[in-house]
């Protein structure tokens, strides 16, 4: 595969970060401020779209790399992998912004210019983690992504997001210093070398089969383990979890495209990129890591549903529906076949499409009649049809029925954990989807059913029930074609491919 | 933990801490006293610090620097770069004490000393009235003669230092000579400038920082010239110190505003 | 360590006593006046341990004599005793003098403030405030 | 022999024990005076004219005159009592 | 040319001599000459380091008095100063700090109290000589000169404000005076064996000393005095109340750069002094330091969790000083290059960031009166220039990338991964973690506020004033914006700062790991 040397990637970071001070110096004048956010929006949408055009061909987009320290540089290289992720939010960015626009000015939100602004951080951060080339770039920009959010979390002041907040960062705090010393140990063990290459950098594969193992295998386990502590807590894995029901007192646009797409994927990123990318496959089959993450995943598949059903708040369902779904990445990374992989690289796209329709909803629900309580729900289906439609469409989505994203990447991730004789992986995906349909169809049916007022139309402004209409519409395409737009699908297959044999 | 009394331990003294202390403190007298036999004999006359600089001093002292008194050689002309480092810990003092006690008032005058009744007697009075003169025509004697005898800025710094406050205590009240803090400190600083300076100008003279070698003096041979420079920077560390020592004396002294 | 060794240490065995009593002093004594005393035993041990290191058996102090045309003589290493430490040690006294001057001058505005010098009398008046 | 600068260590030693347990503090300085005097006799005995010149004048001189007016304006003269702190850092 | 060396001495210490004089006339004219000054200081430095570099060996040697010093062969019967890559850029942090330390306490010196201000800027000049002496001597006795000179002024400075200040400095000057005595006593040991005082022919003559047990007596004298004089943990007991009760304007110098000269006292002792190959000196500093490495490992941890305990913003900070200099401490007793090259960093950016958060903290009392955490509610955002300052500083210190801070931290981390230290890597990510609270905490006050009642208990940090409507004066802010840039530049020019400098430093016989 050719490589390309180019600054496009780079572009594509800096392009919303040289957004910011235009924000600020706009202050308070509303129209002028969203104006930079959406040519920034935009641009960057191009920029990644010109960059996917060259890699869907195969070939990888490597930015001139900046010397960072002794020995290590900052490196971004836009490779399928991280293209399918950097596509992902840029292009959920435009919707998320003009939903930001609608939601923010109809709830009448105090801040709105430090708002946009860190938003705008954001999603700089989250384009240097997908276009990360090596581990140390990732975690600059994965440090990054975290402060920037904790002023979003934060962002209506009052107690509860604040401890919302000080839980945040606890967490990731944790999460980001393990993250550090498992990045030196690697550096240590691979000596010198941090950079993604598919297959793995730490073990070398001897012809006769068997793995030369750099250093004892206790230590590579202990550094993996850091390295999920790492990650797992962005990516929500069970016992990591807490901080994200907490950070759900965020504004809704901030758990749509933050906590439904861009930290917590950032997490699930970071996953495939370390399992995939650093340890590779075969080195996790040989030191036994795979099914123990894979243990992990499906308790967080199988507990998440049960919490999301447990609960009466809408966000919250949504946000442990979001802790589960957000598993299916870990498991897929944990089989390591490569269908399970193209199912779970699928799953984050398919995911982010439906879970972002599914808080835009319950956002647009809360700016019409301020409540989250999932009882007073019923029978507002018939005065917002168009919302209620989007989230059946998403709630079909996520728990997997056909026609929609959902479905593909769960299909696949069967096959590969059949391939890889798992067959008891198959169930716990069928228990999961059966708990999904469990946790949102009755609001479904309520919303529809429970009532017999006639059907009128009362959404809010258009700004804020058009974007979940687009994105459902995206959720329906892709299960239709999942070749829609710039081939999802064929990216997943050459990441998937390259991570299983390596060099791809 | 927010408030604790002055003290090395930086806490109060209960009996735990101190027998901790002794403890501690055995310890180190314990380690100082085993490791000391390495150190040379108490007057070894061919220990190793005798025999690597020191014995350059003894032998080229006199020929390279014009001062038989060695000791002021190395203090003034070897190492005089420590000695201005110490005057200016001197006049530091001074400064330290002027920002901490001193204030604008008792700089201006003079009769704020906080004597209230003079020590003085008859006999005492007559006695610093007898003495006062000796005492500073030795210390010009101590300053002058430092080169060739014991003593030198410093000593004679303290005396003249010495006259002054031997007059404040006697007299008590008012009677300083009108020798007033602000005079001290202008004496003080001048001191200090004219060894720094005594050090710049061979710079310009294409000779090192305090290469009194430097010095444009009518002096052909480089030893008499060093010698000069040597009584130039006693002169100015004696001014310094004299200074210094009425400023800090004042200072104790001086009414609380 | 021979009898004959313990004479030649002598003196720095001393200086450690003297060093310790002067610790000792800082940290145990209640009061702020007699910590600075202390600090003063404690700056002269060193000295004297550095004048210790000086001095030679049967030298003569590091003043050249003069001859009887009253001409400097010069001498040999080992008839003087070594000036450096000497010349050092001025520069030790009078730093000592110099600290004890601050500190007297501190002692003085904290006795202003709260009225004693005593460690748990100025512990109660802090404490107080 | 009788080595006299062991002698004079032995006095400052005496002298300084004197410092730290005696009552009033004028005495403790008059001591300390000793003190430093004892110190300049060391000194000269082992041939440190400068230093002893120094100590005596500086030492024995300034120094003590200094105390003395620390004295003089605190205006105690206690005896440094040894009443135990209770507790350790923060009673 | 040639004399900048001394010129870095002679120029502070000159006006310094003559500042307090020219106060008696006009305070303006005072103020004006140590601006200068220092301004021609910084330069000095700048230009000496800038030839040191030029120089064969990197090493500049200026010997004063005309006298010989080892450095040219003979027997060092002189005094030398050392121009290194090290000591040269150490001397322009220095100096620069100065000078920005001189504008900042412009506005905050009453000129009407003419003396005071003149004598108050003597002792600033003083402290700077001071500091620069003990940074570019190379002889040990003239180090401990230096030390006193700096010592003293430190004292007077931060006993300038009143009573419990007074009490602080008075403990600070008992606890420095016995490490002085450590030092000094040390050094004796030293001279006692090899009989000069010269460093570069000290570590020659060392070498060839075979007594162990006084070496180590010595080299634990004065590694003791050092650590106190840098406030690492055990040793820290006066550094906490000292830093609280100072006057605001010259906390930033005296916690930027103090410890740092001292630390790079510690390195030279050990790297250029006892770090020759086979020697039992060699031998003996490596035992020492191991020790060292410890205890800084452990000040690191215990520094962040007292300063978590702290109700007072200032004297959280001083904790937080403790826990860094031990981190740079601990980068110089694990000694492999990564970790020097750590060590560095940190050390350049504490230096900046720390100056900066006080000066922030200075402003914030200065405006609204408080000093306590509880009272610096939403500050931040009446103050956004000082609130930024302040965030961006302290995101540093946490060492969050890509603040310098976190590059010296991944520095330090590979360099105790190197030796397979890993107790030291959990130190260093449990203190950074930990100061990631103390500081998040203050963060929130500052931008979000309290929403429960709690925290307004009436305590001693100094109570609320009404907040003063009129804004900073521009020679309190403009420091701050300075420092705070150059917080910045140290993390994004990091790269360039370590290939073109820091890695110059490395002693010989440490090199780069392949």
């Amino acid at each position: 595969m050719e490589i390309l040397m180019d600054d496009r990637p780079l572009y594509a970071v800096l392009v919303s970060l040289l957004a910011v001070p235009m924000i600020v110096w706009s202050g308070d004048r509303e129209n002028l401020r969203e104006v930079w956010t959406f040519a920034a929006a935009i641009f960057k949408l191009a920029l990644v779209l010109s960059i996917a055009a060259v890699v869907s061909k195969g070939s990888l987009v490597v930015a001139h790399p900046i010397p960072l320290v002794h020995g290590f540089k900052l490196e971004l290289v836009a490779d399928p992998l991280g293209v399918i992720f950097a596509l992902l939010a840029s292009s959920l960015w435009i919707v998320t912004s003009i939903y930001s626009v609608g939601y923010m000015r109809a709830g009448k939100y105090q801040h709105q210019t430090g708002y946009f602004a860190f938003f705008a951080i954001c999603l700089s951060a989250t384009l240097g983690i997908a276009f990360a080339g090596n581990l140390i770039t990732f975690f600059i920009f994965y440090e990054i992504l975290t402060v920037a959010t904790y002023p979003l979390v934060i962002h209506n002041r009052d107690q509860e997001s604040v401890l919302g907040g000080r839980k945040y960062l606890i967490y990731t705090f944790i999460a980001g210093q393990c993250f550090l010393a498992a990045i030196v140990a690697t550096g240590y063990l691979a000596d010198g070398n941090l950079s993604f290459s598919p297959g793995g950098i730490l073990a070398t594969r001897l012809p006769g089969g068997e793995y030369m193992l750099p250093g004892n295998p206790t230590i590579l386990r202990l550094v993996f383990v850091l390295f999920m502590i790492g990650v797992g807590v962005k990516a929500a894995i069970m016992p990591l979890h807490g901080w994200l029901p907490s950070a759900m007192v965020a504004p809704t646009p901030v758990s749509s495209l933050l906590h439904a797409v861009a930290v917590v994927k950032a997490g699930a990123f970071g996953c495939l990129r370390i399992v995939g990318f650093i340890y590779g496959v075969g080195l996790m089959e040989e030191l036994g890591l795979n099914d123990f993450l894979a243990a992990f995943a499906v308790v967080t598949i199988i507990v998440g549903s049960l919490r999301a059903l447990g609960s009466q708040n809408l966000k919250q369902r949504l946000a442990f529906s979001t802790v589960s779904q957000l598993s299916y990445i870990v498991l897929g990374a944990a089989i390591g076949s490569k269908d399970a992989l193209i199912g779970a690289i699928f799953h984050v796209v398919a995911h982010g499409f439906m879970k972002i329709t599914l808080f835009f909803c319950a956002g647009s629900i809360y700016t019409r009649y301020h409540t989250y309580h999932i009882p007073r729900l019923r029978g507002m289906g018939r005065k917002m049809p168009v919302t209620f439609a989007a989230f059946t469409i998403g709630a079909c989505g996520i728990a997997g029925m056909p026609l929609v994203a959902g479905f593909l990447s769960k299909w696949n991730l069967a096959l590969g954990a059949i391939h890889a004789d798992r067959t008891i992986l198959v169930a716990a995906l069928v228990l999961s989807s059966l708990l999904n349909v469990a946790y949102f169809f009755p609001i479904i049916r309520d919303a529809f059913l429970e009532s017999d007022d006639p059907v009128s139309f009362e959404e809010c402004w258009w700004p804020v029930w058009i974007p979940p209409v687009i994105t459902a519409c995206c959720a329906v395409i892709l299960g239709l074609n999942p070749n829609a737009f710039v081939g999802f699908f064929n990216l997943a297959e050459l990441a998937a491919h390259g991570i299983v044999f390596g060099g791809g | 933990m927010t408030e604790r009394i002055p003290g090395v331990l930086g806490e109060g003294v209960s009996t735990r801490t101190r027998w901790a202390s002794l403890v501690l403190l055995g310890l180190f007298g314990a380690l100082m006293i085993a490791a000391s036999p390495g150190l040379p004999r108490v007057g070894d006359a061919n220990s190793v610090p005798a025999n690597h600089v020191a014995d350059y001093y003894i032998e080229k002292g006199y020929e390279q620097t014009g001062v038989p008194n060695i000791v002021t050689a190395v203090l003034a002309d070897y190492r005089g770069y420590d000695t201005m480092g110490e005057t200016t810990v001197i006049f530091v003092a001074g400064l330290s004490c002027l920002l901490i006690l001193g204030t604008q008032r008792t700089l201006r005058r003079v009769e704020e000393l906080d004597l209230d009744s003079p020590f003085g007697s008859v006999v005492l009075d007559l006695g610093c009235r007898l003495l006062v003169p000796f005492i500073l025509l030795f210390a010009l004697y101590v300053v002058f003669h430092g080169h060739s005898s014991p003593g030198g800025g410093f000593q004679g710094g303290t005396f003249l230092a010495a006259a002054a406050i031997l007059i404040r205590l006697v007299r008590g009240k008012g009677e300083s000579w009108g020798f007033s803090r602000r005079q001290a400190l202008i004496v003080a600083s001048i001191g200090g400038s004219l060894y720094v300076w005594i050090g710049i100008i061979p710079m310009f003279y294409g000779k090192q920082f305090l290469d009194y070698s430097g010095l444009p003096l009518a002096v052909t041979d480089i030893p008499h010239l060093r010698a000069y420079g040597t009584l130039g920077i006693e002169l100015g560390v004696a001014l310094t110190v004299m200074g210094v020592l009425i400023i800090i004396f004042d200072c104790l002294l001086g009414k609380e505003e | 360590m021979t009898i004959n060794m313990v004479y030649g240490h002598l003196e720095y065995y001393l200086v450690a006593i003297l060093l310790v009593m002067g610790l000792y002093g800082m940290i145990a004594s209640t009061n702020l006046m007699r910590k600075v005393m202390a600090m003063n035993i404690m700056q002269v041990a060193v000295i004297v341990f550095f004048i210790s290191l000086a001095s030679k058996q049967g030298a003569m102090a590091p003043v050249l004599p003069l001859d009887e045309n009253h001409h400097v003589k010069s001498v040999l290493a080992h008839e003087v005793v070594n000036p450096l430490p000497h010349a050092l040690m001025l520069t030790a006294i009078v730093v000592s003098v110099a600290t004890t001057g601050l500190a007297l001058a501190l002692l003085i505005r904290i006795n202003r403030h709260f009225g004693s010098l005593e460690e748990s009398v100025i512990l109660e008046k802090m404490v107080k405030e | 022999m009788l080595r006299l600068d062991i002698l004079f260590i032995v006095l400052m030693i005496a002298c300084a024990w004197g410092i730290l347990n005696v009552k009033s503090h004028i005495s403790a300085v008059v001591i300390f005076g000793a003190f430093s005097f004892f110190s300049c006799t060391f000194f000269v005995v082992t041939g440190a004219l400068d230093v002893a010149f120094t100590e005596a004048a500086v030492g024995a001189v300034i120094t003590t005159v200094y105390f003395m007016l620390a004295i003089y304006k605190t205006g105690e003269n206690v005896v440094p009592v040894r009443r135990k702190v209770r507790g350790g850092p923060n009673p | 040319m040639r004399h900048l060396p001394a010129l870095i001495i002679a120029i502070p210490l000159a006006s310094a001599w003559i500042v307090p004089l020219t106060s008696l006339v006009s305070a303006w004219l005072a103020r004006l000459i140590s601006i200068t000054a220092l301004m021609f200081t910084t330069l000095a430095c700048y230009g000496s380091l800038k030839h040191a570099m030029t120089l064969p060996g990197m090493r500049w040697s200026y010997t004063f008095g005309g006298w010989e010093a080892s450095s040219h062969g003979g027997i060092p019967i002189g005094i030398e100063h050392v121009i290194d890559p090290v000591s040269g850029a150490l001397a322009t942090l220095v100096a620069a700090l100065a000078l920005l330390t001189v504008l900042y306490s412009g506005p905050q010196i009453p000129l009407r109290r003419q003396v005071r201000s003149g004598v108050y800027h003597g002792l600033l000049l003083t402290l700077t000589t001071g500091l620069l002496g003990m940074t570019i001597t190379g002889d040990l006795f003239n180090l401990y000169v230096f030390l006193e000179i700096t010592a003293l002024s430190a004292y007077a400075l931060l006993a300038k404000t009143g009573n419990r200040a007074t009490l602080a400095s008075l403990r600070y000057i008992l606890v420095g005076t016995v490490a002085a005595t450590f030092y000094l006593i040390g050094l004796g040991h030293l001279y006692a064996v090899t009989g000069t005082l010269n460093m570069a022919d000290l570590s020659v003559r060392l070498s060839q000393v075979q007594d162990s047990r006084l070496i180590g007596f010595a080299l634990i004298l004065i590694t003791l005095a050092l650590l106190t004089k840098m406030a690492v943990f055990p040793f820290h007991s006066w550094q906490s109340d000292v830093y609280t009760y100072a006057p605001p304007m010259v906390i930033p110098f005296i916690a930027g750069t103090m410890s740092k000269v001292v630390a790079y006292t510690l390195f030279r002792l050990f790297y250029t002094i006892c770090f020759v190959d086979g020697s039992v000196a060699h031998h003996v500093a490596r035992q020492v330091l191991d020790v060292v490495g410890v205890v800084a490992a452990i000040s690191l941890v215990a520094g962040s969790v007292l300063a978590i305990a702290q109700k007072d913003v200032r004297r959280m900070l001083a904790y937080s000083s403790t826990s860094q200099i031990s981190a740079v401490a601990l980068g110089l007793a694990i000694g492999n290059a990564s970790a020097l090259i750590g060590a560095f960093t940190l050390a350049a950016n504490h230096a900046f960031a720390k100056a900066c958060l006080f000066v922030a903290v200075g402003n914030f009392h200065h405006r609204s009166g408080a000093q306590n955490i509880e009272y610096l509610d939403r500050l931040g955002i009446r103050m956004p220039l000082t609130g930024i300052a302040f965030t961006i500083a302290a995101l540093s210190i946490m060492g969050l990338p890509p603040t310098g801070g976190f590059f010296g931290k991944w520095y330090l981390l590979s360099g105790a991964v190197e030796k397979r230290a890993w107790g030291y890597v959990l130190a260093i990510v449990v203190g950074s973690l930990l100061s990631a609270v103390y500081f998040a905490r203050v963060i929130e006050r500052l931008y979000v506020g309290s929403f429960d009642g709690t925290g307004h208990s009436p305590s001693r940090g100094g109570t609320p004033r009404k907040f003063s409507k009129e804004n900073l004066p521009f020679l309190m802010v403009a420091p701050m914006a300075i420092l705070v840039i150059f917080t910045i530049l140290v993390g994004f020019y990091n790269y360039d700062l370590v290939s073109g400098l820091l890695q110059y430093m490395l002693p010989a016989g440490v090199e780069w790991k392949s």
